[in-house]
């Protein structure tokens, strides 16, 4: 029972990736309207050469900042587990 | 006052993300100051959510775009597309925001006495924060990739909370099964992005609302984004990590852990209504909607009767809870494209799953409350091993009747009027499915009166003796919730005229999601 | 389908890796190996994400001594940095749980723990 | 480890250190930034522990002292974030003035330090923030695998 379940469902999860890898765009040819304003205009609104770091740091920063609480709280989570428990009095 | 608000959006996120950062520094200080910011900042966040959901109410939805020269300006000049970061609250999302500021103050405090005795107290109340912060932004963004970001970051403290009793070897499993469940859906959320971006070469959820063709493609994202998210909120079949996960997170966390998967049955919303909206054949995706509403409240409810560790079993009630969720709003979204029908039946539906939502954030919160102080003072969650504890926790046993009275529907109290709402609503839409409601409303009663029966009456066992009432944050935590319980149901109208019926309309109104971001076009 | 390679093989290569991590997510009981199948799926989604942003002869988007070109799309590798940075985080804090659970089973295997049982 | 590994650990180390600090402060010019400089100096705090064993690794670097390192680079960077909020959240106040402000010409050119506002700012600050976080992370993790518990 729970193999075939899980074979189902495999089988569903996987005919559907195939069939989004065959239906979009093809390689090497994405539409671009977003990234082409940052492209363009990186250097003048930020003055940053790498525009991937005006990505990160500007136009999506607060991604950047999300992303820097994740791995904050991985290392507080990982801290905290390996930490010396005492044992509860009472 | 103005610039405030203005800018309560993103300070009610950045503020206890803020205070995260400072509380290991803090914590040095001693625990008197680290408990001072750590309520501080999850206060003050209230306080900004509420004057920021007072001034929705008033003007309508708010936009903020991060890093713009200003906060409408949510399209570069002279251009068509948003490139920045979009923050968009709406009645629907500040009312979420409600909900979690709420429970998270409750779960801080009544946090507090179980701390003294453990170890680990400053790192445990920066996750603590950092759950909230997950919460808030996942309810606040109007951005997919933004969206999947603080999804991690809910995940990831939602885990590290749940492991926090490392010396009990189910708390770990408990933490990792959650954090399993929580990293393959937040990829198969990404994905389902990717998918989206790769198309429309935007990521802002009001950008992609409007261009979106519902192409072969888009019904693939679809079906992915609904697949993690049902995982993630817990719905029957895939619910089988959360008993093992709210049984194991410790003190105030259990409530904000359940309400996190309630924060992900809102992106689910999101997602159907803004996202997809009329696009959607709604009459299938409604139906698949109802049907895992039915199954999560059926299997719930069942699995629930037969528990006998206390947090098991209310854990079992929370996914049937959230089964009345998914049915009301999944009625709703099936005559969504009928206007007729949305008029007459549907958006009463869609106001009794919301209303719900509330409800039963506060009440189930006030049960997992008292469940864990059930723990603390006897430190067992067997309900064969209690008993006769009235006389001994006469608070605690006066909030445990007041959340099992709410969740059981029973009137006046608030969790009849939400589920009088959704029965009267899907009557008209399939009486079937109605009469399922009540009786698994009948099953949870029953649940309940056996559960107060083993813990609270009958005769004390002798090593529970001398067993005290919990200190007194704890008390502070669970009246929280109790007074708002009351709160809600004696004014049960005023409550869905003030925040319940603005959560409908903006839950509703696509093309207001839209213009907000693309400007009336 | 494109000029230079058939039937879209990057997004080809993508499928192949998710399928590989979902399989091994769904039919392995060794916890380590489950955490393995989760960041093989997470490799597919991040090379998803970056061939999402290639543009054919495109050159790296930064313009210290940028040679004459197209760009290739700046938002995917943002969104990719992003993602291995959080896989990284999920990564550790998976890896610690599995040392706890091992310290209190003194066993990796889902099937041999009590509450793993899906 | 052998004394092999640990005197090329000794000659390799202040080279790692010191790429991952350019990397850390170049990322605004060329490829690179805070998270990969970040890691590459924790790769070399990996090879000191694999090198020293940890026993002997926190008897120098306790874990609190990166906590702290972390908590830092956190700071400065929603410090950063925060610091725009005259404008806007995360608005670059400073591209344009006299720190850091420079605004390149358009196009390819050599590339300035001094430019990009707060992006070199918030590299520094997540830099340190991923240097002490993931030393932190590989620190415990190896402390905890040879049975040593962290001190509060």
């Amino acid at each position: 029972m729970r193999k075939a379940a899980v074979a189902v469902s495999l089988v569903v999860i996987v005919g559907l990736l195939v069939a989004a890898a065959f239906l979009i765009h093809p390689f090497g040819q994405p539409p671009s309207q977003m990234d082409d304003y940052m492209i363009e205009n990186s250097q003048a609104e930020t003055g940053t050469n790498n525009v991937v770091a005006a990505v990160l740091f500007d136009y999506r920063g607060f991604d950047t900042l999300g992303e820097a609480t994740v791995l904050f709280t991985a290392v507080t989570g990982v801290v905290m587990l390996f930490r010396a428990v005492k044992k509860r009095e009472s | 006052m103005d610039s405030l608000v203005t800018h309560s959006s993103i300070l009610a996120i950045a503020i206890p993300l803020l205070a995260a950062f400072i509380v290991p520094l803090v914590s040095k200080v001693g625990d008197k100051a680290r408990n001072t910011v750590v309520i501080g900042a999850l206060a003050l966040a209230e306080f900004l959510v509420i004057i920021l959901a007072r001034d929705i109410y008033l003007n309508g939805l708010h936009v903020y775009t991060l890093g713009a020269a200003a906060t409408d300006l949510t399209i570069p000049e002279h251009y068509m597309v948003p490139v920045r970061i979009i923050l968009e609250v709406d009645a629907m999302s500040v009312f979420m925001g409600i909900i979690t500021t709420t429970i998270s103050l409750a779960g801080a405090i009544y946090s507090i006495s179980f701390m003294k005795e453990e170890t680990g107290g400053d790192r445990f109340y920066t996750l603590l924060l950092l759950l909230a912060v997950g919460m808030l932004g996942l309810v606040f963004t109007g951005d997919m990739f933004n969206f999947f970001v603080f999804l991690e970051i809910l995940s990831i403290s939602g885990a590290a909370l749940a492991a926090f009793r490392t010396r009990f070897g189910d708390a770990t499993e408990g933490g990792f099964k959650y954090i399993v469940i929580s990293a393959v859906g937040a990829l198969v959320v990404l994905f389902a992005v990717g998918i989206l971006y790769s198309q429309y070469n935007l990521l802002s959820i009001a950008a992609l609302a409007q261009a979106i063709q519902y192409t072969a493609l888009d019904k693939i994202a679809l079906a992915l984004l609904v697949v993690a998210l049902a995982m993630k909120l817990a719905s029957v079949p895939l619910h089988m990590w959360a008993p093992d996960t709210y049984s194991v997170a410790p003190a105030g966390t259990t409530p904000m852990i359940y309400v996190a998967s309630q924060a992900c049955l809102y992106g689910l919303f999101r997602v159907l209504f803004s996202l997809y909206g009329v696009s959607l054949d709604t009459l299938t995706i409604g139906w698949v909607v109802i049907i895992l509403g039915v199954l999560s409240m059926f299997v719930g409810v069942t699995m629930a009767v037969h528990q006998s560790d206390i947090k098991r079993l209310m854990a079992y009630h929370a996914i049937s809870q959230s089964g009345y969720m998914l049915l009301g709003i999944g009625v709703g979204l099936a005559v969504l494209a009928d206007p007729q029908a949305l008029a007459s039946y549907g958006r009463e539906a869609i106001s009794g799953g919301i209303f719900h939502i509330i409800n039963n954030a506060l009440y189930k919160g006030l049960l997992f409350l008292t469940a864990e102080a059930l723990f603390f003072a006897l430190g067992t969650r067997d309900l064969n091993k209690m008993g006769g504890m009235f006389r001994n926790m006469k608070y605690t046993a006066i909030f445990f009747i007041i959340g099992a009275l709410a969740i059981s529907g029973v009137p006046p109290f608030n969790g009849f009027t939400s589920k009088l709402m959704i029965y009267e609503s899907v009557y008209n839409f399939s009486p079937v499915l109605a009469v399922i409601a009540m009786l698994v409303s009948i099953l949870t009663l029953a649940s309940f009166t056996k559960a107060f029966q083993s813990a609270f009456t009958g005769p004390a066992l002798p090593q529970h003796d001398n067993v005290r009432e919990v200190p007194k944050p704890m008390l502070i935590g669970m009246g929280i919730l109790a007074v708002a319980i009351v709160f809600f149901s004696l004014f049960p109208s005023l409550v869905v005229d003030t925040i319940v019926t603005p959560a409908t309309d903006a839950l509703i109104d696509q093309a207001g999601y839209i213009g907000a971001v693309m400007g009336g076009a | 389908m494109t000029a230079g390679l058939p039937f879209n093989i990057p997004f080809l290569a993508v499928v192949a890796l998710i399928s590989i991590g979902l399989f091994i997510i769904l039919t392995q009981r060794n916890l380590i190996k489950l955490v393995m199948g989760i960041v093989i799926m997470e490799s597919g989604v991040n090379l998803f994400l970056v061939s999402l942003g290639y543009r054919t002869g495109g050159i790296v988007p930064i313009f210290t001594h940028a040679p004459e070109g197209v760009m290739v799309l700046p938002v995917p590798q943002a969104l990719t940095l992003t993602s291995i940075v959080i896989g990284v985080a999920t990564t550790a804090l998976m890896l610690s749980l599995i040392m706890l659970t091992y310290r209190h089973t003194g066993d990796i295997d889902a099937e041999k723990s009590r509450r793993l049982k899906g | 480890m052998s004394k092999i590994v640990r005197t090329m650990s000794n000659i390799l180390i202040p080279l790692v250190f010191i790429f991952g600090l350019y990397i850390i402060l170049h990322g605004h010019i060329s490829p690179g930034g805070g998270f990969q400089g970040g890691a590459v100096f924790a790769s070399g705090v990996a090879m000191i522990i694999v090198a020293f064993g940890s026993a002997s690794v926190q008897k120098r670097l306790k874990e609190h002292h990166l906590s702290v390192l972390e908590s830092a680079g956190a700071l400065i960077f929603i410090g950063l974030a925060f610091s725009g909020l005259a404008t806007i959240f995360f608005f670059n106040f400073l591209a344009g003035s006299a720190v850091f402000g420079n605004i390149p010409p358009s196009g390819s050119n050599p590339g300035d330090l001094w430019t990009g506002g707060v992006i070199p700012l918030m590299n520094i600050g997540v830099g340190l923030k991923v240097l002490g976080g993931l030393s932190a992370i590989l620190l415990v993790m190896a402390l905890a695998s040879s049975g040593i518990e962290v001190e509060e």
